[in-house]
């Protein structure tokens, strides 16, 4: 961590340019004849060091694929990801590795992300051994410790993971994550297939371990309350590209693009009086078969004859505030 | 659907090719010399070496293995070493004899497991399930040369109703040859028979579970129709995906019935070929049954690819 | 007052297994009136699909109802044959699920998939049926039904498999139409587009629905009446604005209060400490008891009574005993 | 993959940990099949390793007087051509079949395990062209053929056999285990044992292989079973052990043509391949059962 820093101008921890990934599909005789399936496209943001970026949007969209790539868990297929000035996308694999340490992820299923056959102090233990994080011989005493961390008993060391609840198991999870000391945490869908009322109670434990450790999230999911509980900036998602992104309060007050005033009216709500919904047309198009112009034209209400040859660029509209709209 | 025949088309070629390379590697890498067999120890060295030299010996394998090929792909699958006939000649004569028992065995095999098995899924837990289970399990278990050795025992020796042995050709005497061909079926087709009557019962549990079984009771449809509109052809697709897997070990069996039996066909052929070291003739048999199982397979996909649709898209991948 | 359409009274369900027996659904009564939206809201393991599934006779391997009623237009359908039932289903009964991807065969086109329930009910040819299911394809919103109707549940998205599980559920226009989970499996602007169409077929027939849910949103812009199930049971039944308004049960409060909220911004949310047990552990007395902030001895001992609030909750905090014993009501969120 | 999956989960009796293992125990014995298999296999070994002291004869030892004899309490099971012991062959016998179904699967896991490890977990052009392509070229053929060629090819002897057996299911191990690492490699405790930083062969032996080791073990049980089948199938056609050692399948052979005298010589070597094959399978199948992924 740099102390020099002026904490006026926040520090990047995590940048990404122009991030791609793609898919083939292998059609043709003998697999000659190749589809591109554009699941990430062209992606750029930044993470500045201490906050939380949610990255919201449907099914498909490409979040998921996007933080895997971030990740160098799935290749990229072009651009740039830099954590900490170093060039994720060229670096070798044993140095990969290492780097690993410092950005770890938590997965959306608690059930099939631990392994069935490892006893969780086991695996806690391996990656804390794997990154030498403390002495040896202190190993099970600080696993332990971090169990307690995220409310878990000491004794749950030496049980299996089927003997738990999703909510137990994503701590276990994030017990694993915090576990080697990370920087930033990467959470894809990490409470989406928790009840409400576990969901709550993981999302106060990440909310106070980020405090408590000063960690950044990347916080990706399809639940727009979620994203605007834990969020600092929000960015939304849409066929592989980002359609918007700013500050919470300005995106969830002020939202510029089409689709996210169509996200924000489409999500069911407890307790409002009625208000003025945009039910949108249609489905989400294939990203084998991506629309000219603006991705979202096909589907938007408001779409004139320009979004459908020109593609409107991700600008920032006010401060702060981008959008990839040619109305906005 | 012609695209998906054609990749299929493509994918069988190189496995063919690929068939033919084991094959080969199989036969001719054996220690020994092919022309000290043929001509026996006696033969003097320059008679053995101009052997060699006629056959093509010394080439490199390669080499040799393009002259099969080259020979195969024209119908030549080179000459018996006892007699010098040609190998084709002799495979055409014992292919019908083997296609005769084989399409017997598997008859009598879905014949028996189709209704039993679909009865034994539906009747879960009862004592015909459970009747099933242990036929099912003897089948599979029982070695079909002592299977052989009983019914003989039993129809020939003790009752004498049936020839122990023999065979007759289905165009000279069908109805001799049918006869004649009931224990030997039996004892090859059981154990397919078995292995289909599991599989179908196993898959048809599974599918009966599935969601949509559930949607089809919650339309209002009876009992019959979900099981036999809904459920059966689901439950079909991996027990077509079995048979067509099981066909090489269901020819290998042949060998051994065919051996109990005296039924000259390819089986006993490639027995006695191997016992005698004559090996052109087991090169060409075997060639000849992997081709003719990578062929069935390969009808067997294109019959899944009817069945299912999800298939003849085409295959997308990551 | 209005006739009950279904009515079920005091259901009891519970599994047989190698273990012997696990009681899952215990004593479960609500009713529906013709055209009215009810909603079962709870969390995983409360036992809200199970109690649909019940009534449609379509309970997994092992379970059984072990008591209760469940009256449908008068007569008791709780013990009834599958033939018997198999009238009902689908004409008078129909019920859509949670995963259109599952729910149809993959080996049959939609189409054929549609008619094969008008013609397991009425009197008519294949051509008729064949007819009126491109009629429903289109009356759910499916852009050129012809074309559809001949296509496999593959070649669909998921909305548009959830919008052909409506038509077939549909087709015979039933009385009662329970929706389990109906959207979940969706986008969210999927979701409402479903929901939508739900609710406008659903005065387009008058038919009366049950809906599945553990969305407290969905809950509250769809439902007439809601029951909040926990563990088994009813823990508070009530007109929805009531519920959302005034929230008695302690778990329905946390519920409410546990999900972030779109127009406040708050630092911690409020939440349920511990999990739910499991049906082997349930607690004597109210299931709620473990993990309830306000939980006296009483509620250790013995099952809370169901109290007249305004609306009805199962709880003793608000039994005459304890409000005349000076302690104190929750309060409301 | 990114669909939100807020299921409405089925209800799940799950119990306090400790009655997890017990529950599975109950489990096979509920199965008493596979526990009757499992008695069998166990005696069918006891036989083996202790036949010198159980068999009351010698294996081999002829006796022209004794010949063609029906069983009698002198001979249990009756003599053969020769005047041999039936019983006391038939134990020496087991030796031989268990040596063969052990060995060849030992052999076929020793090679297949490995190479379907690393043709899953690397995928790539090696894997699908020539490990995959070369399996499905072998599995064309009818294994008991190649095996009976194998044997013929490096010449008639019980050690041959095994090794012809071996190398003829080998295929089926690299498929099984290249399907299972394939299926496993796409769950998510996988990416994230990768995404904790630990390496490729951490991963597969820590992580993949504990979990892809059931259905190896259930393969390798019931192709023991097959592979005695096998055993007895080459030695029936003098390509497998050789005299005078007693095999099962050699035995079975040399009885069929006194079928009408002396029945017995083909019925208790077929008998002990059965009885001994179904208890494999048996017990294979109760161990599948046992392991059943829907229990965790």
């Amino acid at each position: 961590m740099s102390i020099m820093s002026d904490p006026s101008v926040p520090e990047k921890i995590l940048e990404v340019k122009d991030l791609k990934k793609f898919f083939y599909a292998h059609k043709g005789l003998i697999g000659n004849h190749r589809q591109e399936i554009k699941a990430v496209d062209g992606i750029n943001f930044s993470v500045f060091r201490g906050e939380t970026l949610g990255i919201v949007g449907e099914s498909g969209c490409g979040k998921s694929t996007m933080g895997r790539a971030i990740l160098q868990l799935q290749k990229p297929t072009e651009g740039s990801v830099t954590f900490e000035g170093i060039e994720l996308t060229r670096l070798k694999n044993h140095k990969l590795r290492k780097l690993r340490k410092d950005i770890q992820m938590i997965f959306q299923d608690p059930f099939g992300s631990l392994n069935p056959r490892m006893t969780v102090g086991a695996m806690l233990k391996e990656t804390v051994q794997t990154h030498h994080v403390v002495k040896s011989n202190e190993t099970k005493e600080y696993v332990e410790n971090m169990l307690e961390q995220v409310g878990l008993k000491k004794s749950f060391y030496s049980r299996y993971p089927h003997e738990f609840s999703g909510g137990q198991r994503q701590r276990i999870s994030i017990a694993r994550a915090l576990a080697v000391k990370p920087k930033m945490i990467v959470c894809d869908e990490a409470v989406s297939a928790l009840d409400v009322s576990v969901q709550a109670q993981i999302l106060n434990l990440l909310q106070r371990l980020k405090k408590q450790y000063g960690l950044t999230y990347l916080f990706i999911s399809h639940d727009l309350s979620v994203v605007k509980h834990i969020s600092d900036r929000v960015a939304v998602m849409y066929l592989g590209q980002i359609v918007e992104l700013a500050d919470k309060k300005e995106m969830f007050n002020n939202p510029l693009h089409p689709y996210m005033k169509a996200l924000l009216s489409a999500i069911p709500l407890v307790n409002q009086e009625s208000r003025e919904r945009i039910i949108l047309k249609g489905e989400v198009p294939s990203p084998l078969n991506i629309p000219k112009g603006c991705r979202f034209h096909t589907r938007c209400p408001f779409a004139k004859a320009i979004c459908s040859e020109k593609v409107p660029e991700l600008e920032e509209k006010k401060e702060g505030h981008w959008a990839a709209c040619h109305f906005a | 659907m012609l695209y998906y025949i054609a990749r299929r088309l493509v994918l069988m070629i190189g496995i063919l090719f690929l068939v033919s390379v084991l094959v080969f590697v199989l036969i001719n890498v054996i220690p020994g010399d092919p022309a000290t067999l043929m001509l026996g120890q006696e033969a003097t060295a320059g008679a053995r070496a101009a052997l060699r030299q006629s056959l093509g010996l010394n080439d490199p394998l390669y080499i040799q293995y393009l002259h099969w090929v080259g020979g195969v792909l024209h119908g030549n699958l080179g000459y018996s070493l006892a007699d010098h006939t040609p190998v084709m000649s002799i495979l055409l004569n014992k292919i019908p004899v083997t296609l005769e028992l084989t399409i017997l065995s598997f008859l009598i095999a879905v014949a028996i497991a189709i209704p039993v098995g679909i009865i034994s899924a539906i009747r879960k837990g009862t004592a015909w399930d459970y009747v099933t289970t242990v036929f099912a399990l003897s089948g599979v278990s029982i070695p079909a040369f002592w299977l052989g050795i009983l019914l003989i025992y039993l129809f020939s020796v003790t009752l004498g109703w049936l020839p122990p042995s023999g065979y007759v050709s289905l165009t000279d005497n069908p109805v001799k040859s049918i006869v004649l061909m009931i224990m030997p079926s039996i004892s090859l087709g059981i154990r397919l028979s078995a292995q289909l009557t599991r599989m179908l019962r196993s898959s048809l549990l599974e599918v009966m579970e599935a969601d949509y079984i559930r949607t089809g009771y919650a339309k209002g449809l009876m009992e019959k129709a979900v099981v036999f509109k809904h459920a059966l052809r689901n439950a079909m697709l991996p027990v077509l995906t079995v048979s067509g897997l099981e066909l090489s070990a269901f020819l290998g069996g042949a060998v051994i019935t065919e051996t109990i039996f005296a039924v000259p066909g390819l089986g006993q052929l490639i027995v006695n070929a191997i016992l005698t070291r004559d090996f052109p003739i087991v090169q060409g048999a075997i060639l000849f049954i992997a081709f003719a199982v990578v062929f069935v397979n390969f009808l067997v996909d294109i019959a899944y690819s009817l069945l299912d649709p999800r298939i003849s898209l085409g295959g997308a991948s990551k | 007052m209005v006739k009950d359409l279904l009515s079920v009274r005091h259901l009891n369900v519970g599994f047989d297994h190698q273990f012997g027996h696990t009681a899952v659904i215990d004593d479960v009564s609500f009713s529906i009136e013709k055209g009215e939206t009810l909603c079962i809201v709870g969390e995983s393991g409360c036992g809200k699909s199970l109690t649909s599934l019940s009534i449609m006779g379509l309970l997994p391997k092992g379970g059984r109802i072990t008591d209760g009623k469940i009256l449908f237009q008068d007569h008791d359908i709780s013990h009834k044959t599958t033939k018997e039932l198999s009238k009902i289903r689908g004409k008078e009964i129909s019920m859509i699920f949670q995963e259109p991807m599952t729910a149809l065969n993959p080996l049959h086109t939609v189409g054929h998939q549609i008619a094969e329930v008008l013609l397991a009910h009425e009197k008519v040819s294949r051509n008729e049926a064949n007819q009126k299911a491109v009629e429903m394809l289109k009356l759910v919103g499916i852009p050129s039904p012809e074309k559809r109707f001949k296509q496999y549940p593959h070649e669909l998205s998921g909305g548009m498999r959830q919008r052909v599980m409506i038509a077939m559920a549909l087709i015979c226009k039933p009385d009662l139409l329970i929706a389990d989970e109906p959207t979940t499996a969706l986008d969210v602007t999927i979701q409402a587009q479903i929901l939508e169409l739900i609710q406008e077929l659903k005065n387009k027939f008058g038919m009366s629905l049950l809906l599945i849910t553990h969305d407290l949103g969905v809950v509250s812009e769809t439902a007439d009446k809601v029951i909040v199930m926990y563990a088994g049971q009813v823990v508070e039944s009530s007109e929805t604005k009531e519920l959302f308004t005034h929230p008695k049960h302690p778990y329905t409060q946390g519920l409410i209060k546990s999900i972030p909220k779109m127009d406040e911004d708050e630092e911690e949310l409020a939440t349920i400490k511990g999990t739910v047990p499991s049906p082997d552990e349930m607690p004597e007395g109210c299931r709620f008891v473990t993990r309830c902030p306000f939980a006296k001895d009483i509620c250790h001992q013995k099952k809370p009574p169901i109290v007249n609030v305004g609306h009805e909750v199962h709880c003793w905090l608000y039994s005459d005993d304890n409000v005349k014993g000076g302690i104190p009501l929750v309060d409301n969120v | 993959m990114e669909q939100p999956q807020l299921k409405a989960g089925p209800i799940t009796f799950s119990k306090p940990s400790k009655k997890v293992v017990s529950r599975r125990s109950s489990k096979i014995l509920k199965h008493k099949l596979a526990l009757m298999g499992g008695i069998f296999v166990a005696v069918l070994i006891l036989l083996a390793v202790f036949a010198p002291l159980i068999a009351p004869y010698s294996p081999i030892r002829q006796s022209y007087a004794e010949a063609l004899k029906p069983p009698s309490s002198a001979h249990w099971f009756g003599t053969d051509t020769l005047g041999r012991d039936l019983f006391s062959r038939i134990i020496f016998g087991a030796q031989v079949s268990l040596k063969a179904g052990l060995i060849s699967v030992g052999l076929a896991l020793l090679i297949g395990v490995p190479l379907g490890m690393i043709s899953g977990y690397f995928r790539g052009l090696w894997d699908d062209l020539i490990i995959m392509r070369v399996t499905d070229a072998m599995l064309a053929f009818p294994s008991l053929i190649l095996a009976l060629t194998l044997a013929a090819v490096l010449g008639p002897s019980l050690n041959h056999a095994m090794i012809a057996i071996g190398l003829v299911f080998t295929p089926n191990f690299i498929r099984l285990v290249r399907g299972e690492v394939l299926a496993q490699r796409e769950r998510e405790y996988v990416t994230a044992a990768k995404a904790s930083g630990l390496k490729n062969v951490h991963i597969m032996i820590r992580h993949i292989f504990p979990n892809i080791l059931g259905p190896i073990i259930v393969q390798a049980t019931l192709n023991v079973a097959a592979a005695i089948i096998a055993e007895a199938s080459l030695s029936y056609l003098g390509l497998g052990t050789q005299l005078p050692t007693p095999s099962w399948g050699a035995m079975l052979a040399e009885g069929q043509g006194y079928l009408q005298q002396a029945p017995w010589i083909s019925i208790f070597p077929g008998l002990f391949i059965f009885v001994a094959v179904i208890s494999i399978n048996v017990f294979g199948d109760g161990i599948r059962d046992w392991l059943d992924p829907k229990i965790k």
